[in-house]
């Protein structure tokens, strides 16, 4: 069936196809409508891809039937057929949300270009995860980080900040690609070639070359400046913070998780983790930086009020779960980073979603704007709640799921003080967590406050279809760590 | 013969950056970068020669097109403030359907 | 009409002299092409006189050849100044008279005033364009009313 | 000239171009700057790509019907791309330090970073009463 | 038997419908508090059904999901968790009796979340006493803590915000904190966590760790209240008295021991511990938890202040039992959970009833009450005996056991421990009694001395109740020692 | 001769590209700013001629001598034209970056073929196939072209993509008149909003 | 033969040409002011380059070649003069005073009505 | 008032002829350096020529903002579609073999497609950009000169 045949490049075609329509489409509705059916057609694919996938194989669609070293090919295995559908997935969720919380929040002219800035940053998230060509990824994550640029600075309308943090967002975000296309640069150079497969295999004789030492260097710094890798997060706080609801909602769910799927597979499919500097690089890099963003990004997070940036930051801390896992470089550590990589989507996405509903009903997300709120959104806090204790690891939820995997890794290590670590910063999630629960359940609602209603129900719905994910994935991981599996000894069995 | 001629041509386009980063004004800068430019033309037109390839003409063109367009903007700059409001043809009656 | 006649023609020879390139579908493209150009340039409204000079051809090469003897002697006063040690400038501004009647015309003197090199047209106000000249003697040269003359000629051919 | 600098002179002046667009990209506290250095940066990554990809003695690769050595055409379509990319950029930079200067009334990173700070305070007073 | 009757499952289900049915029916307070005693008695049935399907040597084990793979959600009858499941869920039935009463006459706020987060409580606490594995047991135990934490903070005021945050915090903090580690240290080591007689760490661990996965354990296990992490306990009493009921007797500070008895027997086995001495250090700390939380019980003047620090010094027992590693500690432990549990539940009503019936929370301020309220401080007297361990009360019972195990081991310190807190806890308990019936009120009278008390009905049965449950413990206890048997093996 | 002509201008080229870097670095005028950046684009086409890249050269030519410019004057007449800037922030750890930046390419090209090194792996991997593929399978002379618009034709399609992006984000971001805008401010802060 | 002649004349053309380049923008470097030095820069941009371009032409014969750098002479004729013109203007219209100008000249650049 | 009449008679010349120019580097892509883009840029500069001189409104008026509003992602569009064809006719995507008689024509005919497609969007984000910055006006604050 043709559909199947062409479900890899029909996954980014169509979306890429739809930008330009939607553009064309007027109104509110019908973008927004066009928007929802390319994503639910994504989510479909991902779906039939991992299908396809899980039994540990690889699908390869040659774009152009041009084979692969010569043209530029699109190849699925269980890695990025779990990233596709968490992006594909986390988009078709949170779509039917958005059309109250985009009507809100962006000018009423604007819609169309929004939704049409939106599906580009979808395509281009797809296209990153889904192709097997090094300069291919560049294209496509500067499709996804352009649009963002754009999407978060729509959220102008209600605060100014936005703009600067798109800005700074700009300029960081522009600064990592470039690095990231040095890398591959420099990798092409002593390769000749830019397939990731075919690198795979060149790469291994050059492991004492020092240009192969360097690219992996800036593909690092590239891709850490991309998912605020610490002390490369500068960006991310306010960007998160005063981004639309929407746009925090699917950002916070994908754009990182994304590039930290593409690290991911430069570290341990292109240079392989056997090659001998990477890994003291990983032990005395990018470990300690990420246990660092493991707790800065937790007690930073403690002390905002903002509750977007609260989570923002929690974000960064949770980044450092997934490199901390990546870092360790052994079955369970990498286990704990693809399944963190799943299931901080889900949290990031129920709290954002949630946080968006508060946006609708009383325009700000602060600590002391939200007291009292819960007993007048019940249904909100409560998948908010659910969220929050996703996001300290609690169990039942996903959250213990990875942070389980994680502190495994660091055992079987025996690496103590760090497994003390991981959990001192699900203590520190605690604590933030717990002054949103405070303030919402416990504090008495300012006088100056109306009542509201709780969110409507289509975008109750899907909130709750992704608090409900999370406790769903939390007691039944068996889809998830066996995806993950499959990953791993992708990653780990036997070389590349 | 070639040679002479780019070398003379760099010395040239030293000059002029040079100038360029002298200034003292703004106009000597955008001057100087015009001509720069010119320069540039002659130079790729020069190489083109030197390499033996007269793909080299269509860019040398291109500057011949274009070159101008962003001195024609400094000047709407300064005149104007502005690039898009109240150009001076629009500010013609007679000019206006 | 008869400009953009005049200027089609002349699209289509520039075309055909560039591409080099005789095969059936790059000439059709490049007919396309021209027609497309046409067209923008009938909504931008620039094929009038001004914009393809046709009725001046007769005259103009003529003018040319003047012209460049001109500039090659102004430029060898110019470089004479720039290369000497001590750089005798005087420079001054002056407002020449413009007895043309079109624009077009004025356009022509005033460019032309300004490829001669030591005399720069600063700006046409009215009939006259007010010039910067580096020396006396080159501001003279465009004084005299020669250019003027000359100008005016084509004009009317 | 010893071959180490006759093979890679062109690398280093390269790289010298890119330390000096990240200083500017970096440092400078004026926005529009920021964007220009960024331009530079990205121009001498560019620049970088070219260079590797240039044969001794070959030339532009365009078949001419002689049997000739190209240089590599491969970085130069890769860099007609990120070039496209850049300047994509530059126009949604420059369009968000327009829209920066007229909400804040300020393309100095400094004055931004004020600005953003009173917003922070201004709201946390508002929450506090 | 079809899985839906499974009465594992339905251990779990009965309490989890309950509160679904609670939360539709929150409007009609009358139906919603029927729901409540309809499904607490439904559940002791259930539970009582096991504990003599238990009994008589039966071990119903049920796996619901599996996780991860290798560790699954399952669900295993075992003699300890039969004892602790129907305590917990017997003593749910006179809680929610009380409950009604209390809540009723105080008038307080969001009754139906009150209800609704009691009976996912309870439902955690059934999961952890038939958890199958410690992973299980994990989640249960986080998801009591949690779902205990609304309770806790019921009264909304600065007070309850901040003693609910310590609640929480401690709770969680070393669940995740130790437990959390030690859990997954066992995995690692072990490859397994179901919970098998003799333990799973013989040879998976060297005997030279073993004391810190203990102690990683014991620690963990904050809901045990071990110094120095006991400090929830007395935050916790801000807490409306049947949540304090809640936490002391029924559910979450028994969770808290039950779990150290099933960490000693199953996980780490007695034997093991007896042989390598790892629990040695344990004697110690508990031995000191106990005296000092006693002393400080005796500084305290209000009333559940002094209960609480009663309940850490008698929660100690247990540890200091189970760190004996010798099957009669392990009997003994039992023993005083079930007796503790019915015991220190009475001491709560009451001080809830009196509470109710004139607020007052200090104990100097009861002075000659007892002769108004002659039922409560009657019960409050059998109770306070039950947990000195005079026979023939439940305690008497239970510390019989605990002294022999403690003289078996020959730590003199562990019976010298005993001993002195023995003494200590009539120091504590005896005056409440001793002020309430003979005590002369000073300063201006109080409005009990004039009019009669007036107490709803449902204030004043369930203390009676369990004082009398107090003493049928002891009666019966041949039958509960029965039941316990097999963990001595 | 001839390549070593080409070298010398290569040379020259790449010292003004520097110099001109310097200079930016330098100068806090915004429109001395602007205005180098156009030398900059000029210079740099210049080289990529001389490196052969005569496709990238007519690109960088097109965008710098038409659009670019034009577009930062345009950003200047919306914003200012001086930079303010008194002091320079952080000058430290930015050095820092830089430097290890640069360190980390300065130490790549020891191991680097050479400059021009007709063995590089980049000559003899994939590319032959283009140039040979560029005859027979496609028909176009321009080797350039064809790898672009066929053999990597999708990256191109990313590319078309990008620029759509920004046409789109420009327009989002400065699409509506400021009128309409402070209109629609004054609107939202006089109704408030409702849910 | 032809060839001979072809080089010889093309090589004067490029060198007088790039002569008259370098003598210009020496001019752009030395002159004391801006409008003098737009005078500098005329020189390079009309002979020289034009110079230069015939010399290509000579060169290239008659070739494709030869038609692209007569259209390039062409357009380098129109937008040269055109381009300093322009600046000539912005600058006026800035009120950038020329050097060395006598008074009355300068009176005249003050009372325009701008 | 006369401004600029220099500026206004040679844009007039130049224009016309830098479209032309960039029509042929478009459709010249094939055999020299230059395609889509390219002639996409040059084909934009010509408008930004004739915006400058004539103005921004007359700009407008010759290139109304509702077609510009098609014409940026209708060559977006083409290109997909030219790719969606490759499928439709039984390849692969972007697959141009089978868009023609035999695979190297099918190969022209994609080419020349889908550099258009690029011409066509670059021009039109161009135009609409400088359109969207140009447009943009401010109340000049003296203290900025």
């Amino acid at each position: 069936m043709a559909f199947l045949d062409h479900v890899a490049i029909l996954q980014v075609a169509v979306p890429l196809l739809a930008a330009p329509l939607c553009v064309m489409l007027p109104g509110r509705h019908l973008p927004w409508a066009l928007t929802l059916a390319v994503s639910w057609f994504t989510l479909v694919c991902s779906i039939v891809l991992l299908a396809e996938v899980s039994a540990g194989g690889s699908i390869a669609y040659h774009l152009g039937n041009w084979p692969p070293p010569i043209g530029i090919e699109y190849r699925v295995d269980a890695i990025n057929a779990l990233v596709l559908l968490v992006v594909s997935g986390i988009s078709a969720v949170a779509l039917p949300y958005a059309r109250r919380s985009v009507e809100h929040e962006i000018e009423p002219d604007r819609h169309g270009l929004f939704y049409t800035a939106y599906l580009l940053c979808l395509t281009g998230l797809l296209g990153v995860t889904i192709t097997g060509d090094a300069f291919n990824i560049f294209v496509f994550l500067e499709i996804s980080s352009l649009s963002t640029y754009v999407l978060v600075a729509a959220g102008a309308r209600l605060d100014r900040r936005a703009l600067s943090a798109a800005y700074t967002y700009l300029v960081l975000g522009t600064v990592g690609a470039t690095f990231f296309v040095l890398g591959v640069g420099l990798l092409y150079m002593v390769t000749g070639t830019l397939n990731i497969a075919d690198l795979a295999e060149r790469l291994p004789p050059l492991a004492e070359s020092r240009v192969v030492q360097a690219a992996f260097a800036f593909v690092v710094a590239g891709m850490g400046l991309k998912l605020a890798m610490f002390p490369l997060h500068t960006w991310l706080p306010n960007a998160y913070a005063y981004a639309p609801s929407l746009v925090t909602v699917f950002l916070a769910a994908t754009a990182t998780k994304v590039s930290v799927y593409v690290l991911l597979r430069f570290v341990y499919t292109v240079f392989g983790h056997e090659f001998a500097f990477i890994e003291p690089v990983l032990a005395w890099l990018v470990l300690p930086l990420a246990v660092i963003a493991m707790l800065a990004g937790s007690v930073v997070a403690i002390h905002q009020d903002n509750l977007k940036r609260m989570f923002a930051w929690s974000s960064i801390a949770q980044i450092g779960y997934m490199m901390l896992g990546l870092a360790l470089a052994s079955a369970s550590g990498l286990t704990a980073t693809v399944l963190h990589l799943f299931n901080h989507a889900l949290m990031k996405g129920a709290l954002f979603m949630a946080l968006g509903g508060v946006m609708l009903r009383i325009g700000a997300v602060s600590l002391a704007s939200v007291r009292g709120l819960a007993s007048e959104m019940p249904w909100t806090f409560a998948a908010l709640v659910i969220g929050g204790l996703s996001l300290i690891g609690v169990p039942g939820t996903v959250g213990f799921v990875s942070k389980w995997y994680l502190i495994l890794a660091a055992i079987e290590k025996g690496w103590w003080l760090l497994a003390l670590l991981i959990v001192a910063a699900s203590l520190l999630a605690v604590i933030y967590v717990w002054k949103l629960v405070e303030a919402a359940y416990l504090q008495p609602a300012p006088q100056d406050r109306e009542r509201v209603r709780d969110m409507p129900p289509d975008m109750l719905i899907p909130l709750w279809v992704l608090a409900l994910a999370n406790i769903w994935f939390g007691i039944d991981a068996g889809l998830t760590t066996s995806v993950a599996g499959t990953v791993v000894n992708a990653f780990l069995g036997g070389g590349s | 013969m070639w040679t002479a001629a780019a070398i003379a041509l760099l010395v040239a386009m030293v000059m002029a950056l040079t100038r360029a980063f002298l200034g003292p004004s703004l106009f000597d800068r955008v001057l100087a970068i015009n001509s720069f430019g010119t320069k540039i033309l002659l130079l790729i037109g020069v190489l083109g020669f030197l390499t033996e390839r007269p793909e080299f003409m269509d860019i040398a063109l291109l500057y011949a097109l274009v070159n101008f367009i962003g001195t024609i903007a400094v000047l709407k700059f300064f005149r104007y403030r502005n690039l898009g409001l109240s150009s001076p043809a629009a500010a013609r009656p007679e000019n206006r359907k | 009409m008869k400009h953009i006649v005049g200027l089609g023609v002349s699209l289509l020879a520039f075309w055909l002299v560039m591409s080099g390139i005789y095969t059936g579908l790059i000439i059709s493209l490049g007919v396309l092409s021209v027609l497309l150009v046409l067209y923008i340039a009938h909504r931008m409204d620039i094929h009038d006189h001004e914009t393809f000079p046709i009725h001046l051809t007769r005259g103009i090469f003529g003018y040319w050849r003047w012209l460049a003897r001109e500039v090659f002697k102004a430029n060898i006063d110019v470089a004479r100044i720039v290369l000497s040690r001590r750089m005798r400038l005087s420079p001054r501004i002056v407002r020449v008279r413009s007895s043309q009647h079109t624009d077009l015309g004025h356009v022509i003197l005033a460019n032309s005033i300004t490829l001669t090199p030591g005399t720069v047209s600063v700006e046409i106000e009215g009939d006259e364009i007010i010039v910067h000249a580096l020396t006396e003697e080159l501001a003279e040269g465009v004084l005299n009313g020669e250019m003027d003359r000359r100008v005016l000629a084509i004009e009317a051919s | 000239m010893p071959e180490a600098i006759t093979e890679h002179y062109n690398y280093w002046l390269v790289i010298f171009l890119l330390m000096a667009g990240l200083f500017v990209t970096i440092t400078s506290g004026n926005l529009v700057k920021k964007i220009v250095g960024l331009n530079v940066f990205q121009t001498a990554v560019f620049l970088f790509y070219i260079s590797l990809a240039k044969l001794e003695g070959g030339t532009a690769p365009i078949l001419t019907g002689e049997p000739e050595r190209f240089s590599n055409p491969l970085p130069h379509v890769l860099i007609l791309t990120a070039i496209v990319v850049g300047v994509a950029t530059t126009a949604l930079g420059l369009a968000l330090v327009v829209r920066i200067r007229e909400t804040y009334g300020s393309i100095e990173e400094a004055g931004l970073q004020e600005a953003d700070r009173q917003d922070e305070l201004r709201a946390a007073a508002e929450q506090g009463r | 038997m079809s899985l839906l009757g499974h009465p594992l499952l339905l251990i779990l289900a009965i309490p989890l419908a309950g509160g679904v049915l609670v939360a539709c029916t929150g409007r009609w307070p009358n139906l919603r508090e029927a729901v409540t005693l309809v499904a607490s008695v439904l559940l002791f049935l259930v539970a009582y059904r096991l504990m003599e399907e238990i009994g008589s040597g039966g071990r119903p084990g049920l796996v619901l999901i599996e996780v991860l793979p290798g560790l699954p959600i399952a669900l295993e009858g075992e003699p300890l968790g039969a004892l602790f499941g129907c305590i917990a869920s017997g003593l749910w039935i006179v809680n929610s009796l009380y409950s009604i009463g209390y809540m009723r006459g105080n008038n307080e706020h969001k009754q139906t979340r009150f209800y609704i987060c009691f009976t996912i409580a309870i439902a955690s606490a059934m999961g952890i006493a038939f958890a199958g594995n410690m992973f299980t047991l994990f989640l249960f135990y986080e998801m009591l803590s949690l779902s205990t934490y609304p309770l806790v903070a019921h009264k909304e005021n600065e007070e309850a915000k901040i003693g609910a945050r310590v609640y929480i915090g401690l709770l969680l903090g070393t669940s995740i904190g130790f437990q959390l580690v030690a859990i997954i240290w066992t995995w690692v080591a072990a490859g397994t966590l179901d919970f098998e007689p003799g333990g799973i760490l013989r040879d998976a661990v060297p005997p030279a760790i073993l004391p810190i996965l203990l102690a990683l354990y014991m620690f963990g296990i904050g809901k045990a209240a071990l110094m120095p992490f006991h400090r929830w306990l007395p935050s916790a009493m801000v807490a409306p008295t049947p949540v304090s009921a809640l936490l002391h007797a029924v559910a979450v500070v028994k969770a808290g021991v039950f779990t150290v008895l099933k960490v000693v027997i199953y996980i780490f086995g007695i034997d093991l511990l007896a042989e390598t001495g790892a629990s040695n250090w344990l004697v110690w700390v508990a031995s000191f938890t106990l005296v000092t939380a006693s002393l400080v019980a005796m500084t305290k003047d209000n009333l559940k202040a002094r209960l609480a620090y009663s309940t850490v010094s008698q929660l100690a027992y247990i540890v200091l039992a189970a760190a004996l590693a010798s099957g009669l500690g392990v009997l003994g432990g039992a023993l005083h959970i079930a007796s503790h549990a019915v015991g220190k539940i009475t001491l709560f009503m009451c001080a809830g009833a009196i509470y109710v019936a004139t607020h007052k929370t200090e104990i100097s301020d009861m002075k000659g009450l007892g002769r108004a309220m002659p039922f409560t401080f009657g019960a409050f007297c059998i109770g306070s005996l039950s947990i000195i361990g005079l026979p023939p009360l439940a305690g008497g019972l239970s510390k019989w056991y605990l002294s022999l195990a403690a003289a078996e081991s020959g730590l003199v310190i562990a019976v010298l421990v005993y001993m002195a807190s023995a003494l200590l806890n009539v120091a504590y308990l005896m005056p409440v009694v001793v002020l309430g019936f003979f005590g002369r009120p000073d300063g201006a009278p109080a409005d009990w001395q004039h009019e009669p008390v007036r107490l709803p009905w449902l204030c004043v049965l369930p203390p009676c109740i369990t004082a009398v449950l107090c003493l049928y413990l002891f009666v019966d206890g041949d039958s509960v020692i029965a039941l316990l048997l097999p963990l001595m093996e | 001769m001839a390549p070593d002509m080409v070298t010398v201008i290569d040379l020259v080229l790449l010292a003004l590209l520097c110099a001109a870097a310097v200079a930016l670095i330098l100068v806090r005028q915004l429109f001395a700013v602007a205005i180098l950046a156009g030398a900059f684009s000029m210079l740099s086409a210049g080289l990529l001629v001389t490196l052969d890249a005569v496709d990238v050269a007519f690109t960088e030519a097109a965008v710098g001598a038409g659009v670019s410019t034009v577009l930062l004057l345009g950003t200047l007449a919306l914003t200012q034209r001086r930079s303010e800037e008194s002091r320079r922030r952080g000058t430290g750890p930015a050095l820092l970056a830089v430097v290890l930046t640069g360190g980390a390419l300065v130490y790549a090209t020891t191991d680097m073929p050479g400059f021009g090194d007709p063995e590089a792996p980049g000559f003899r991997h994939v590319v032959p196939e283009y140039i040979v593929g560029s005859e027979t399978d496609i028909g176009v002379p321009n080797i350039v072209t064809s790898v672009l618009a066929s053999y990597r034709g999708y990256d191109t399609l990313g590319e078309v993509a990008v620029i759509f992006t920004a046409g789109i984000g420009v327009l989002l971001l400065l699409g509506r008149r400021r009128e309409d805008e402070i209109q629609d401010e004054a609107r939202r802060s006089g109704s408030g909003d409702e849910g | 033969m032809i060839e001979l002649v072809q080089d010889i004349v093309s090589g004067t053309l490029l060198l007088a040409g790039a002569a008259f380049v370098l003598i210009g923008t020496l001019g752009l470097l030395r002159l004391p002011d801006f409008y003098a030095r737009l005078h500098g820069a005329g020189i390079t941009d009309t002979l020289g380059a034009e110079l230069m371009l015939i010399g290509m032409m000579v060169q290239a014969g008659f070739s494709l070649v030869t038609v692209k750098l007569l259209l390039i002479s062409l357009f380098v004729f129109f937008t040269s003069p055109t381009a300093t013109h322009a600046l000539a203007n912005a600058a006026r219209v800035t009120g950038l005073r020329p050097a060395l100008v006598p008074e009355d000249d300068i009176e005249t650049m003050r009372t325009r009505d701008d | 008032m006369r401004h600029h009449l220099v500026l206004r008679v040679v844009s007039k010349l130049l224009i016309p002829f830098m479209l032309l120019f960039a029509l042929y580097v478009q459709f010249h892509g094939d055999f020299g350096p230059g395609g889509g883009f390219q002639a996409g840029v040059i084909f934009a500069a010509a408008f930004i020529l004739y915006a400058l001189v004539f103005g921004i409104d007359h700009a407008r008026e010759v290139l109304p903002e509702h077609v510009l509003r098609y014409l940026v992602p209708a060559g977006l569009a083409l290109y997909t579609l030219t790719g969606f064809a490759g499928i439709a006719l039984g390849g692969k995507y972007l697959d141009y073999d089978v868009l023609g008689s035999t695979p190297t024509a099918g190969q022209h005919l994609g080419i020349l497609l889908v550099e258009f497609g690029v011409g066509v969007t670059v021009s039109a984000v161009m135009v609409s950009v400088f359109f969207t910055f140009a447009g943009r006006t401010r109340d000049v604050d003296e203290e900025d000169w």
